[in-house]
């Protein structure tokens, strides 16, 4: 009777979802939404990474590949294998940015074109907040949770919150603490050591694999104020051993603040500082650049992360040298596929990296406009 | 009884008493609080050049100077109206970060009209919110410190909503009149190619609003307005009036200083100019304008400013990292300030 | 004879609680899925954290000064008591991280009661300071611990246990009311309230006046560290910039609560019940699916029209103050009627 | 007489100060007096405005920690350093300046310091509100204790105050000017307790500048004058004639001024001035050239009327004539720019910027017209200071000292150079000469006569009968906020005037 009816419901609705059709689906960019994700070959774990030197690529091993080690995953709910049309997905964000607001762009073009309910919350920041609204996600019992953690260590308690409570939920954008993933179906988003290295070694190359070179680093606390650092720190430390770090600062994404740290830079080291690794390439260039123009020092040679508008223009300009391409939309659509896959009952990796790219002046036109 | 000695009391002046007296207390006063109320700021600012000159060769060199002070030029430009909010009794104005967001947007947005209507749009930003600001404060008396905490919020919100959380480019916006170049390079012109225009603007500012504070009919009574609100509207001073115009300057320093930050970053967004609410207190109280109202100049709070900048270079020299760096600034700033004031008592020129 | 019953004293009184019943009154009937269990829940524990928070902010403003380092405060709090918890255990690294809150508050009473360097710098000052001295200990990371009975410890602080009160919701509650009868029934309570109505009077009495100032500043960082420290507990976690949110929610909500920045007025429960006010707020625009701005806006909207409530009434009272009762009656009455008249507020 | 004529056997010598001598910046307040009070007895202490009666009373309440001279309660040596420690040796004090706290109820206040408490801790509510009850009681004050202070008038909160004092049931009790701002009847009710306690053997100090209430309740009477105690005698023996002797010495020749000049045409004329609740229907004008007399008890309603008068507080009903044109005052502003100005009754408070120069206070209602096209001329303002400095004989005579260093008098020789700076047609001064020492008072009055001189007109509100009965033409008579008598030239008598202020022999009123 009512059984099998629902059975067939589902199976219909399974069907369907699997037809749907989503490479055509395209990012404001121009380039494709959904490209074939990057793999990644992950090395065995060394016993006690953290007491190898910090120039040592093992010494983060569990920062970058973290998730992987995961052996046996902790009370997963099983797939309804029911397909994905019309699931209720609530996903919850760190803060209001521009890259966030492409990120949830490009979400809601999966949601559309599987016509999920998804609902996009932003804490502003706020770990507080962050809790309160996933407690209310929870509370709606929704189908599936898609969580960008505040900070890697506070994920931990959370995701286990939302698993305890019987949600599915996976994690997107921000690398949380390894224990998290064992709570949650799996993890996607960018690769930010990979995509570092990658980027530091063209660095390395056009610096004549020698020379000095310093960094402004991200806000403390989550993963990318280590990986936008010491990825290229220790990729370089094996890459081109002759480069020298001289300095690394955290003076926020202040545009006028980090252009006085760069013009200190160039007045301690002068012409010994020949390259600067950005963590951001809008506030924290603009104000680089600012300020290597003003002491007429053009050449120093300059890296940052992101793909912002301000930071194409300005690798167009020729004023950096590369950023990484990190399509804020494939971010969120990835993440949101990857549940669509579980919904439909498909086996899904622990972790999906969207694929990185180096943007130069190069191939700069391929992605533009930007799409934040 | 005792006629003699009633004439005795009355041939006796008090003002014969007095000379003794004031004389113990200019004896009193030592050296240290008089150099301290002289030099202020600066002496400090001294102090960080010889450590500057000792950490690094170039630290005198013309580049690193033009480049501490090209750090803080659009904090100086929000520190010179800031002051004047301090300088009136009314502690500070937290709504400048949401005002130079407001008004940078704003300008971007008004960029298709070409970049004169921009700036103007910018300006007329700071005007109303600077009305308001001092209409609610000046007339109504509302607490300066939670009003303007009010405003930031409730403009803040309005920002976000009606930008729904995107940030706009003046390239963009100003693409069409070709006035976005223009926009963007505002604060990258340089006067004879090595002089930073912004530096020339605050430098103008400084100068100008040092008089307006010092010189002008206004600065005079907002002098005594900040000094004793009860006196200065006992001696028919326009209070109100003097305390709306404070806030309205703050409000139109910080609108210019929201184009400059705006132009600078390329982008107009909701989130510009966070943290530069107390980033100006603290250049303006260091600067030496005192809370308790109606003393110090605009000459100090370049001074203060000044320091911040030099404080930032020389320990950047040092290779301190950036969060020993919070700890020596907040440390600093205590200090300095409790100096101060505290020279000034020995002096009995504050009963704060 | 003279008496308070009147209907402005007492909206004055209550405005805090009418205002949270009001919120809470539209949310119950427009917001969707806001009115059950599990929500109110949700809504106490996440008021928690600055309610706890906004005692020492209270207290301090009462005695006529600001301490805007709560928000370092906080994170110091939290980022200690995990810092502390595999050398010291729970129990010792809460001690511990209450202990630095008030070493920090200690600084700042001293500084503003006997170095005499007003309020507003010091603590701005200090401000920065812990928040330095927070990163140097954690370079810049958060702080988490994992064992099993961490969680199991967590766990039950965030767990209901009676009704939908968890035990850090419970235990918050404890603390707010029991300095609430402490300020509000206790000799030295009292006292505080003396010295920020009039410290010359206090003076006079015989009360220590700096020892009192100095103590709420102690009374204050100890509040912002256990808040931060229990709500990190619940997270198993810290974070170094947990409380950087919470200043200006804490301002507003001491404001709304009825607090004045001259001193000797305001309630730390009502400023608990503002916080509480304001997260049923925030609670129920999230159930609306609005985004964060309009959580600023809205409080906002509140502040503002609270702060010039405040100034009107402020300019009425100014008005009348000192009118003399015998002379009024020569008025007769239709006259009184547009006269704003102290009659009005006293029955002779 | 000898210097302590009136010395009974030395029992029940309640308190002796000996050689008290306090200086403050710029003045030497206290200078080397020795004081006696017995058990059951009401000492009065007299004298003019800034003459030390508080500053002396203050040091007896611990107010002060640098006092010179010996002080003994009931034959032991004390050292009074701090309030807590006078209050242990049973003194209690009510203060001149009311010193309450706004915000908290009048119960806490009344009982500040001594709340009474249940299991030590705690705060007995119920046992609060009934001894505030009690205790405000005992001065006739019935109100609801629970109201804040800063919800009461004036006069309310200066019997919180006394009840304040007399709960602390003291053994040496101070009343500094405790009758300013009362009403009469409650005047009689705080009498009446002065003399119970009296009779249960309290040793009671009494401050007062109205001469009627000492011979009214004193048994003996000390003068100080500029800092110096003259005499002490017994009530009974002594007359007002010999007490106002003694209070302003020499001086007094020196008030008597020669009135050698017509007053001119009406400079202003007031008529229905009326803000409900504060003062009705005042009628009053005045001629340039003359000095108008405006006494009252103070609390009588005389600053709230000048206020209104200069458009700093409202005014519901009433017109006001300046020089036969109609102004309706909006603002001080406006009324500064008419040609009035107003020298208000508080120096530290409302008169002065304590903070700032004597050149930026003298020139503070000046300033737009020191501006040429909105520039600030400083050599002029510094020009107009020093010739106001030299003509007020103000000491130090630099325009650039800080006006909380100066003395009392020289403070309010600022406040008035202030007001002469702005050469105003009408002048209206309140306690021109409060708490200021004799040679400034001197100096203050004649400055006020070339004034008139000068053509005018002046506005004189005073609670000092000898300074309105020497200088005024004319005296108007406020009581309870409304003008009860008016008398003119002879017929300016401290006794007449008294007796209309306390609303006696309004009958016999006198117009014109
Ligand atoms: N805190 C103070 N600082 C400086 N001078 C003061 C202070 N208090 C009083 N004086 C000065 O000391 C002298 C005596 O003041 P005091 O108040 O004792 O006079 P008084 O007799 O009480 O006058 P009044 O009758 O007006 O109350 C006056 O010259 C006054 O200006
Ligand atoms: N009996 C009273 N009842 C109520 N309020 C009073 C009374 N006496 C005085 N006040 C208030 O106290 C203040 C002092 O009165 P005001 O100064 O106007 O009178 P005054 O004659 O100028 O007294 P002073 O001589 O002290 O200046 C005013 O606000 C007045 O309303
Ligand atoms: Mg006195
Ligand atoms: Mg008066």
């Amino acid at each position: 009777g009512a059984r099998e009816a629902d059975t067939a419901v589902a199976e219909d609705n399974l069907e369907r979802s699997l037809e749907v059709d989503i490479s055509g689906l395209r990012s404001a960019d121009g380039q494709t939404l959904l490209p074939e994700l990057s793999s990644k070959e992950v090395p065995s774990r060394p016993d006690n990474p953290r007491s190898l030197p910090e120039t040592d690529p093992m010494h983060w091993y569990d920062m970058e590949y973290l998730g992987w080690g995961v052996e046996e995953k902790i009370n997963i709910p099983d797939s309804p294998a029911d397909g994905a049309i019309g699931k209720r997905v609530i996903a919850i964000i760190n803060g209001d940015h521009p890259y966030l607001t492409a990120y949830s762009t490009g979400m809601q073009k999966i949601a559309d074109a599987y016509s999920m309910d998804l609902t996009v919350l932003s804490p502003n920041w706020d770990l507080a907040e962050q809790n309160q609204m996933l407690d209310e996600a929870i509370n709606e019992r929704p189908d599936m949770i898609i969580l960008v953690p505040l900070d890697a260590r506070v994920a931990i308690q959370q995701v286990r919150r939302v698993n305890r409570a019987g949600v599915p939920i996976i994690l997107s954008n921000m690398l949380p603490e390894e224990e998290a993933m064992q709570y949650a179906i799996a993890w996607t988003g960018p690769d930010d050591w990979g995509q570092f290295r990658e980027m530091a070694r063209v660095w390395a190359d056009e610096l004549g694999r020698s020379g000095g070179v310093a960094y402004i680093r991200h806000a403390p606390g989550g993963s990318p104020y280590f990986a936008r650092t010491y990825g290229p720190i220790t990729e370089l430390a094996e890459y081109a051993p002759d480069i020298e770090t001289l300095d690394m600062q955290a003076p926020g994404f202040e545009a006028e603040a980090t252009m006085q740290v760069v013009s200190d830079w160039l007045t301690r080291f002068g012409d010994r500082l020949t390259g600067i690794g950005l963590a951001d390439d809008s506030a924290q260039a603009i104000g680089t650049i600012e300020a290597l123009r003003r002491a007429g020092r053009e050449d120093v040679l300059v890296i940052a992360a992101g793909n912002s508008k301000v930071g194409m223009d300005m690798v167009k300009d020729g004023d950096l040298l590369a950023i990484t391409y990190q399509s804020a939309e494939a971010d969120g659509a990835v993440a949101l596929k990857t549940a669509v896959d579980w919904f439909n009952g498909l086996d899904v990796d622990p972790v999906l990296y969207i694929p990185k790219q180096v943007i130069t002046q190069e191939n700069v036109e391929d992605f533009m406009p930007a799409q934040w | 009884m005792s006629e003699d000695r009633g004439t005795e009391t009355l041939r006796e002046d008090p003002a014969e008493v007095a000379p003794n007296m004031n004389e113990d207390r200019t004896l009193r006063q030592n050296r240290f609080s008089v150099l301290i109320s002289v030099l202020g700021i600066y002496f400090l600012a001294g102090i960080l050049m010889i450590v500057g000159v000792m950490v690094s060769e170039r630290f005198l060199s013309a580049a690193n100077m033009l480049s501490v002070v090209g750090g803080v030029t659009i904090l100086g430009l929000v520190a010179v109206g800031a002051a004047f909010v301090t300088y009136s009794g009314h502690f500070a104005d937290l709504s400048i970060p949401t005002t130079m967001a407001f008004s940078g947007v704003m300008a971007v947005e008004a960029l298709q009209f070409g970049i004169v209507a921009a700036i103007i749009t910018g300006l007329l930003v700071g005007l109303v919110i600077g009305l308001i600001n001092g209409f609610v404060i000046g007339k109504f008396r509302a607490n300066p410190i939670v009003w303007t905490l009010a405003m930031a919020f409730v403009i803040r919100g309005l920002m976000r909503w009606i930008w729904s959380n995107r940030q706009i480019y003046p390239e963009v916006e100003g693409a069409a009149t070709g006035a976005g170049q223009h926009f963007v390079n505002l604060y990258r012109y340089h006067l004879l190619g090595v002089i930073p225009m912004t530096v020339v603007v605050l430098a103008a500012f400084a100068i100008v609003l040092h008089f307006v504070m010092k010189q002008s009919s206004f600065g005079r009574q907002l002098q005594i307005t900040g000094a004793s609100f009860e006196a200065a509207r006992l001696s028919g001073i326009n209070v109100s009036r003097n305390v709306g115009l404070a806030f309205l300057i703050c409000a139109m320093t910080a609108a210019v200083a929201g184009i400059f930050l705006t132009s600078l970053s390329r982008v107009g967004a909701y989130y510009m100019g966070e943290g530069y609410d107390f980033a100006a207190v603290t250049a303006v109280v260091i600067g030496g304008v005192t809370l308790a109202g109606g003393r110090g100049s605009i000459v100090g709070v370049i001074g203060g400013v000044l320091v911040i900048g030099l404080m930032r270079n020389v320990m950047t020299l040092m290779g301190i990292d950036t969060f020993a760096q919070t700890i020596v600034t907040g440390a600093v700033f205590i200090l300095a300030v409790g100096i101060q004031s505290n020279s000034l008592r020995r002096l009995g020129r504050d009963d704060a | 004879m003279r008496s308070q019953t009147d209907v402005v004293t007492f909206v004055n009184r209550y405005r805090i609680l009418l205002l949270l019943a009001l919120v809470f009154l539209f949310m119950a009937l427009f917001a969707p899925r806001f009115l059950n269990m599990f929500n109110m829940t949700i809504i106490m524990k996440s008021a928690s954290l600055n309610a706890m928070a906004a005692i020492g902010f209270t207290i301090v403003l009462i005695c006529g000064h600001l301490d805007l380092s709560v928000s370092s405060t906080i994170s110091l709090g939290a980022v200690l008591v995990i810092g502390f918890r595999p050398d010291l255990g729970w129990s010792g690294a809460i001690v511990a991280a209450v202990a630095a809150g008030g070493f920090v508050g200690l600084v700042n009473g001293l500084l503003v009661a006997k170095a005499r360097i007003h309020s507003f710098i010091v603590t701005i000052g200090t401000l920065t300071i812990v928040q330095g001295i927070i990163y140097v200990y954690t370079g810049g990371a958060a702080l988490n611990v994992t064992g099993a009975l961490d969680f199991a410890v967590a766990d039950f602080l965030e767990d209901p246990i009676l009704l939908f009160f968890p035990p850090r919701v419970i235990i918050t509650i404890l603390v707010i009311v029991g300095f609430e009868v402490f300020f509000l029934r206790t000799k030295p309570g009292r006292n505080f309230y003396m010295v920020g109505g009039n410290r010359e009077t206090a003076w006079l009495a015989g009360v220590k006046a700096d020892a009192y100032v100095i103590w709420a500043f102690i009374i204050s960082g100890c509040a912002a560290a256990l808040s931060g420290a229990l709500f990190a507990i619940g997270i198993s976690s810290a974070t170094t910039d947990l409380g950087v949110n919470s200043l200006m929610i804490i301002v507003a909500a001491t404001i709304i609560g009825g607090a004045s920045m001259n001193g000797g007025k305001g309630q730390v429960l009502y400023s608990g019940i503002a916080v509480l006010m304001l997260t049923v707020l925030f609670n129920g625009l999230n159930r609306f699916g609005v985004g964060s701005e309009f959580r600023i806006l809205a409080s906002g909207v509140i502040l503002a029209s609270v702060v010039l409530y405040e100034a009107y009434s402020n300019y009425k009272k100014e008005r009348i103050r000192g009118q003399r009762p015998e002379l009024l009656k020569e008025l007769d009455p239709q006259q009184l009627k547009n006269v704003t008249s102290s009659l009005k507020t006293r029955e002779l | 007489m000898s210097a302590d004529s009136s010395v009974q056997n030395d029992i029940g010598l309640a308190l002796e100060m000996t050689n008290i001598t306090k200086a403050f910046p710029g003045t030497i307040a206290v200078q080397d007096v020795t004081f006696r009070a017995y058990a059951g007895e009401v000492h009065a202490v007299i004298g003019e405005n800034g003459a030390g009666k508080s500053t002396l009373m203050k040091i007896l309440a611990g107010a002060f920690d640098d006092y010179e001279g010996q002080i003994s309660i009931n034959g032991r040596a004390v050292q009074l350093h701090s309030p807590a420690v006078a209050r242990e040796y049973g003194i209690g004090m009510v203060y001149q300046e009311l010193s309450l706290a706004g915000p908290l109820s009048i119960a806490e206040n009344v009982l500040v310091g001594r709340l009474p408490g249940r299991k030590g801790l705690f705060v007995d509510r119920s046992a609060l509100i009934e001894r505030a009850r009690s205790n405000l009681a005992r001065v006739g004050l019935e109100i609801d204790p629970r109201i804040a202070v800063e919800e009461i008038s004036q006069h309310e909160a200066q019997l919180v105050e006394i009840a304040k004092v007399l709960g602390r049931n003291p053994c040496i009790l101070v009343l500094d000017e405790p009758t300013s701002a009362l009403s009469k009847e409650e005047i009689d009710r705080l009498f009446d307790t002065i003399s119970r306690l009296r009779k249960n053997g309290l040793a009671i100090i009494y401050i007062s500048h109205h001469l009627p209430e000492i011979f009214r309740i004193a048994d003996r009477v000390t003068v100080l004058r500029d800092g110096r105690r003259i005499d002490t005698c017994q009530t009974s023996q002594t007359t007002t004639e010999q007490l106002v002797k003694m209070m302003v010495g020499k001086a007094v020749e020196e008030l008597f001024r020669q009135r050698d000049h017509e007053p001119g045409g009406e400079a202003l004329r007031i008529e229905g001035f009326t803000r409900f609740g504060f003062f009705h229907d005042i009628d009053l004008h005045v001629r340039s050239g003359e000095i108008l007399g405006l006494y009252g008890l103070s609390g009588a309603g005389r600053t709230e009327l000048a206020r209104s008068i200069m458009g700093i507080d409202p005014l519901d009903r009433g017109s006001l004539y300046f020089e036969g044109r109609a102004v309706v005052p909006r603002s001080m502003r406006q009324m500064v720019d008419e040609g009035l100005a107003y020298l208000t009754e508080d120096r530290k408070l409302s008169g002065l910027a304590l903070r700032l120069s004597v050149r930026d206070n003298v020139v503070a209602s000046t300033i737009p017209s020191l501006c040429r096209n909105g520039w600030y001329n400083g050599s002029a303002a510094r020009r107009i200071t020093q010739s106001l400095i030299e003509r007020l004989h103000i000491y130090p005579p630099k325009d650039s000292v800080t006006v909380a260093n100066l003395s009392g008098g020289n403070q309010q020789k600022t406040l008035l150079a202030k007001w002469l700076a702005v050469k105003p047609k009408i002048l209206i001064l309140d306690e021109p000469t409060r708490g200021v020492d004799i040679n400034a008072k001197v100096l203050i009055h004649r400055t006020i006569e070339q004034m008139a001189q000068q053509g005018t007109a002046v506005v004189l509100v005073s609670s000092d009968l000898p300074e309105v009965c020497s200088l005024a033409d004319r005296c108007a008579v406020i009581r309870m906020g409304h003008v009860i008598g008016e008398v003119s030239g002879s017929e300016i008598t401290e006794e007449r005037l008294l007796m209309l202020a306390n609303g006696e022999g309004i009958e016999k009123e006198a117009g014109e």
